[in-house]
């Protein structure tokens, strides 16, 4: 299961998830949402360490961490 | 005669860029011509879009809510205007962005893969110049060479983009 | 599989209008989770600004009043004075606040309400398009200082004037109960700045007085740069002329 | 009603208010109005409410918006700078739909001007002195019993309608002593009663927003028109006009507020020269009583119409649509804190009938 | 005559001002004239002048307040609510009678409303949303060019009346582009030839002193007075009206401002249609326009008026007044940030002829 | 003989309206007094506020404006841009200054605006008569609380709020070059605001920034005590909260 | 019948008082009665005047302009005031503080040396309660006993100056 | 000659002046002026040391001191 859940359409595609990941796990997708951003996607869900970072420094709530 | 547009997009797709294009060519043509731009309240994503009006008389509302043309370079840009164009008018569809198809029979339907073509041309950012190319072809208002002057005289400060650019007209201009 | 993060229920499901990357987003959740935290969630009332987050009250998923241009500390006090043990926070942008709002913000601190001010200092006007704010940094470029930001002219004749640092500024008056400078550049200063606005509230709850958190803040929009490049920006230059810290606690000062 | 006692004009109104169930007052000093916010400052704490001395008139509004929107009775004064600075939070106030009573006690302008009693915020008040089209229940009294008695129902018609309730006093309302006497107390209902106001108890089921701003046209345009029903509601059940003597005149006098009692001294004693004149005086006005003009602009016997205010002539405009050319209308104004006098009223009839 | 550039109107309007001698400029942000003080900013120190991006819309009017009575030619502009907030501001111009330049971009109200185009501030404009009785010589220009040919005049009338000029705009004429054509620069005069201005240089001699407190009525009534001839003045030499096919129309359309432009499409569609109609567009709508509705009122062939407004009906107030009942006045509004259509006077016109 | 002492030329002969003992009469002589000395009389704008000392523009014999209540900064302000060389001076109380004028105070201090502000602080609302000002003392009498301020109740609930300190508040920002405080109560005292103001226009006319002045005064009217008494109370109590001393000055801290 | 007067003084000296006294004696006679201030800008010293009016019908303009009675304290107050007594009227002047005669033949003029009397009473400050006792003789309006009962009313609660205060207005009464 | 002059019709009897000589000269007279206020008056102007504290202290400016 994934224990970092991206919400597609709340996503702008900003990237300071990006930059908070210590595992630098996420990314930039190429898929972009219905408002015309790109969504971000976590390149390793194994990897993740569930810390929360990314999603306490997501403005849009867009992420949802489990452990 | 007088050409009401409307160009709707998100904003940063240059579509009120796409009007001034438009505009200016009007003048060349001594035309009298209005632009009036409309935002969300978003600054950044959101929707933007202006009206066009190219006109031999004065020109009254500035507002078009009827169009004799309409480009649209998103998907809710579509929805928005497809029923305000007018009988027999056309609409420009950015097909690159847009997968749904505009269900009218009484009007011109024109599908642009804008951004595809742009990047094909070289400059992922310039939808809109093809889609400018591609307005003048199937709409006219002002001419092959007045578009092109116009292009010129914009990037006249640029001169390192101006073959992109051209290039990018061209390739809309035509499109088929 | 336990969830360890999640959306706010404080915050509503509506999205937000803000650009991406804005960090309005970032202090609405922690206001919101701070108040369920301290269950509040059925005792509190917020007031949105004029200014970008002029529609917070779509966000905050709680009974909100729209204030005008500025005026939101008279606002939340005259809402403190009708719901006394109610907590009332308003949220504001500098330019509503520190600039506009300047007379409503000292004496709402003075009479020493007890309500919670978060003040989004982003250095700009955002919501109408970037032009310069009372916070706006010297020689930062705005739409009405297109050459940045010059205090005086050689000769000594203004020209944009200083800009202004709120939270020194409020901790002159007996009334603030609490005042602390924070910033969201990175998870471990997000989670500082909700630890502020908690004890802001909790202060609040305790009619110590009045509650002011400045939040330093991002606008890329109007900044014309990326998110993160904001972030770093706030770093290394806004806090320069902001510092963090607490500016007046009167808890640790009755220690 | 308990027995009369002679009161100063602006503190019968605050007494009036806290009977009316008044229990938050939010102002700033500003001659002539000063003794209602002095009043307030102890006499709203005794009956379990608040008050606040705000920094500006400016602030005090905006509290008035606060206060009301937290379902509260709340009242504000001031006299004329004072009302120029509410401008915007009336207009905020009108969209947000919050009920609320405002004073004006109108000092002479523009500009810092006088201290003395005018109307010249006449206009300001019933034509919008505020952004957009709104109005408000405007009552302009003209004796201090009768302003008693008007504050006293006002919480619960700016409740019934949400819209401010506006006084349209004037100098000499606030500073005039006269006996007056005052119905039992009224207790503000429980603004959790209120489905309005936000009480901080909405969480996730019905929240309340107190709000006036409407981006989108599609929104606004069919908010406005709501405003624009309920003012035609108020015209038709809100609308009050004293009228003196009118069935035989052949000269009608009129003019609002305080203007009203000299008009009436005036009248006395015209008739009492066997001059047929009579008054109309409008005591809400907005709605404007204009059926009530119409009326006697219809009528046969009806030769003219003087209009008397404190101003350059404000009224008459209303006094004209609705006379509407059928009748002449004269006009008599002082002006810069002058109160005209009867004997003034009478030579000016005197000077028309000839 | 220069040669026609494109601008977008807020622009033009400021590039209009700086070429009528305007020198200092006090303003605030707010959509939709955010472009005036933007391009202010840097444009006015290039002439010299000065730029203060004010704290507030209050404290922006009463810089106008000190520097134009320190003989400076000033503008500020700002949007319904901020106008709202300069209420009193312009209500000590008017008193101490100061020249200066006032633009209100009209969005939608009431309350934080909208930011699309209205004429909501009509009333406020001309009515007197300030306290107190005063007037300015007020313009609603329906074209950009229009308007910057306003501007580059508006400070000598300014001036020679000693009243501000007001332009009352929207959003539509703000956020236009169209081609537009300017005059040469003037200069600001040099305050010091400006008898009413402080210079400093005045110790012992006559001293200037801009006012407008009169406490005594024997002093204040006057001023009023003085103030009232000014404005009566303004009747007679500053009336500015169009008037467009009016001569054998039976339909009169009118409406003031970018409305008009609107308008303008309507007559010449229905003209084509064989229908006979005309337009008055009020070009100032302080002085009123009066005597041209009189003059078509009492024309035989006229049937009916239609007055076209983005607001409630506020200038038909003033088209009453001088049609004074001789014809019906019809009225077609949009609200709410909606520009009306030429369709939609097409389609209300063939209603009411019907 | 000589004459050592007499009316300065910059003031008129009109008698002021000012209540038998009030320091207004006092500080108006001192700025007088200051701008002859000083060689401004041909260059000097003065602004007057609205309070008591609103026929202030009858006084000063000087070219002068009366704004409107509060907004004598922004007034003199803009006159300043005007007329950049001539001295530019606004004189308020402290309802105008420090209640309704706070945002035009302060902004005009934060620009770093070269206008001398002389701030009478009397703790009261003089011309309106006597309602509570944003600098009356705790438990002083006012019209609009008679039974003394109180900042707030047993509870912690604000009943009148705290007093707001000027000089302090304005120290905290960039803009200010000099800013003093001082007090009227006796003829040494006097001879020391006067080198203060004087030394503000020194300032001023030397570009060197935003000057402001606060003067202890006192209102035996709304005070209900006689002149003597009144200066005894700024003495005894009103220092105690308003400390005199210099709070800003650029020169000094340059040296 | 209705009693128009006009009570005018320095700040200080106690007019609006005397007004008050006149306003409550109304009241007890069951008249219908109104008290006007008119201040100057002035907080202290300057002239304060107040215009009262005791009528059998309801008061109309309670600002008095032409006079039945006019009481003046001090000096200015008489230069403004004596135009405006109605022919037939009553002057009361202030002769302690009031050096000038009234010019004029049609009213009745009193002298009354209110300060004066006011000391040899034992109360210097009670000078208008001398003028109320001479206005109640001289003027009417309210009986003498309606008089007495308004300054026991008004000084109930102070006893310990009720005594001075009735001599005071006995001396005023008492005149002559 | 007097060394303090005051002007009758300016001074308003405040006292301020009494306060601060430092020779206990100025006094409350017993005349009052058109306004109604009782003047002050030098008691001895030959023991006045013409120190112009009185006058510094004057709100109203109703004081001259020559030596
Ligand atoms: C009285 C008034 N003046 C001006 C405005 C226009 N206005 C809307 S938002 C804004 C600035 C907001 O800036 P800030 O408070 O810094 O918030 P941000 O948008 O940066 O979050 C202004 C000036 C208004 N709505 N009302
Ligand atoms: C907008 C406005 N609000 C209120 C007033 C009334 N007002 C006149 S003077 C004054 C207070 C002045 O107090 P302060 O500034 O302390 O001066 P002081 O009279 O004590 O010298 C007020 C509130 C006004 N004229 N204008
Ligand atoms: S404009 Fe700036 S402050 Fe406003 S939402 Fe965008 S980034 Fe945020
Ligand atoms: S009221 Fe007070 S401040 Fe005003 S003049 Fe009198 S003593 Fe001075
Ligand atoms: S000059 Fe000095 S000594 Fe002389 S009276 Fe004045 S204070 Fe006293
Ligand atoms: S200080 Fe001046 S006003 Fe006061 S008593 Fe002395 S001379 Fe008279």
């Amino acid at each position: 299961m994934e224990k970092v859940k991206v919400d597609f359409e709340a996503c702008k595609g900003c990237g300071l998830c990006v930059m908070a990941c210590p595992k630098k796990l996420m990314q930039i997708g190429s898929k972009s949402n219905n408002k015309g951003y790109f969504v971000v996607e976590c390149s390793d869900q194994n990897a993740c360490i569930s810390c929360t970072s990314c999603a306490r420094m997501c403005p849009d709530s867009a992420l949802e961490v489990s452990k | 005669m007088e050409s009401r547009i409307v160009i709707s997009g998100f904003g940063g797709q240059g579509v009120l860029t796409i009007g001034k294009y438009i505009v200016y060519g009007g003048m060349n043509a001594q035309k009298e011509v209005s632009w009036m731009p409309s935002y969300g309240p978003e600054m950044r994503g959101g929707t933007a879009s202006c009206s066009v009006v190219v006109s031999d008389r004065q020109v009254g509302s500035p507002i078009v809510t009827m169009a004799d043309a309409v480009v649209v370079m998103n998907k809710p840009s579509l929805s928005k205007y497809l029923p305000k164009v007018k009988k027999g008018g056309t609409i420009l569809i950015n097909s690159s962005l847009i997968d749904t198809k505009a269900d009218r029979q009484d009007i011109n339907v024109v599908y642009v893969p804008a951004n595809d073509l742009a990047v094909e041309c070289g400059s992922a950012r310039s939808a809109n110049i093809v889609m400018f190319g591609a307005f003048v072809k199937k709409v006219g208002v002002i001419t092959y060479e007045n578009a092109i002057s116009v292009l010129n005289d914009s990037f006249a400060k640029k001169p390192a983009v101006l073959e992109t650019i051209l290039k990018c007209f061209e390739r809309g201009y035509n499109l088929d | 599989m336990q969830t360890v993060y999640k959306k706010s229920e404080m915050l509503t499901s509506n999205p937000t209008h803000y650009c991406p990357g804005c960090t309005h987003g970032i202090a609405h959740k922690l206001i919101a989770e701070s108040v369920v935290e301290l269950g509040l969630m059925d005792n509190v009332i917020g007031v949105a600004p004029v200014g970008c987050a002029v529609f917070a009250y779509n966000y905050f998923n709680c009974d909100m009043q729209e204030a005008a241009h500025g005026r939101a500390p008279a606002v939340a006090s005259a809402i403190k004075r009708v719901h006394k043990d109610v907590a009332v926070f308003s949220y504001q942008g500098d330019g509503d606040l520190a600039s506009i709002g300047m007379a409503e913000i000292v004496h709402a601190a003075t009479r020493g309400e007890n309500i919670t001010v978060v003040f989004i200092n982003n250095a700009i006007y955002g919501m109408t398009g970037g032009q310069m704010a009372p916070t706006t940094l010297e020689g930062q470029k705005a739409t009405t200082c297109i050459y940045g930001r010059q205090p005086r002219s050689e000769e000594g004749d203004v020209v944009n004037g200083n800009p202004v640092r709120v939270a020194e500024l409020l901790a002159t008056l007996d009334g603030p109960a609490y005042i602390e400078r924070v910033m969201l550049t990175d998870p471990a200063n997000v989670m500082k700045a909700k630890r502020a606005i908690k004890k802001a509230f909790e202060y609040q709850m305790a009619k110590k007085g009045f509650t002011f958190i400045e939040v330093m803040s991002s606008c890329p929009t109007n900044w014309y740069t990326s998110p993160i490049d904001a972030l770093n920006i706030v770093k290394t230059q806004m806090i320069k002329k902001y510092p963090l810290g607490v500016f007046k606690d009167i808890g640790r000062e009755a220690k | 009603m308990s027995k009369k006692i002679l009161m100063k004009g602006n503190e019968a109104i605050a007494e009036g208010a806290i009977r009316g169930g008044c229990r938050y007052f939010f102002g700033y000093p500003i001659t002539p109005q000063n003794e209602i916010p002095e009043y307030m400052s102890w006499r709203i704490r005794e009956v379990g409410g608040d008050y606040i001395q705000a920094e500006s008139e400016l602030a005090a509004i905006n509290m008035v918006y606060g206060a009301a929107g937290a379902g509260a009775r709340t009242l504000t004064s001031s006299s004329s700078p004072g009302l120029s600075l509410k401008q915007e939070g009336i207009s905020y106030i009108c969209m947000a739909e919050l009920p609320c009573v405002l004073v004006n006690m109108t000092r002479s302008g523009p500009g810092l001007g006088g201290i003395q009693p005018s109307q010249g915020d006449y206009f300001q008040t019933v034509k919008g002195g505020g952004h957009g089209d709104y109005k408000m229940l405007t009552y302009a009294p003209s004796t201090v019993q009768e302003a008693v008695d008007i504050l006293y129902d006002a919480f619960d018609k700016s409740e019934k309608y949400r819209v401010p309730v506006f006084i349209l006093g004037d100098g000499l309302l606030g500073q005039i002593m006269e006996p007056v006497s005052f119905k039992p107390m009224k207790e503000m209902p429980n603004p959790n009663t209120k489905d309005y106001a936000t009480t901080g108890k909405h969480h996730g089921k019905e929240r309340r927003i107190v709000n006036s701003l409407y981006i989108e046209p599609e929104i606004c345009e069919p908010k406005n028109l709501e405003l624009q029903k309920k003012y035609k509601l108020l015209e038709e059940k809100e609308t009050l006009c004293e009228e003196y003597l009118c069935d035989d005149a052949e000269i009608i006098i009129t003019g609002f507020g305080t203007v009203g009692r000299i008009i009436r001294t005036a009248v006395d004693d015209l008739r009492a020269r066997g001059i047929k004149v009579g008054m109309i005086r409008p005591i809400t006005i907005f709605p404007f009583p204009g059926e009530v003009y119409k009326k006697y602009a219809n009528k046969q016997s009806v030769k003219l119409f003087l209009d008397v205010e404190l101003n350059a002539g404000q009224m008459i405009e209303d006094v004209k649509l609705n006379v509407a050319g059928k009748k002449p209308v004269e006009f008599l104004g002082r002006l810069g804190g002058y109160v005209v006098s009867p004997e003034e009223i009478i030579e000016k009839v005197m000077e028309v009938i000839k």
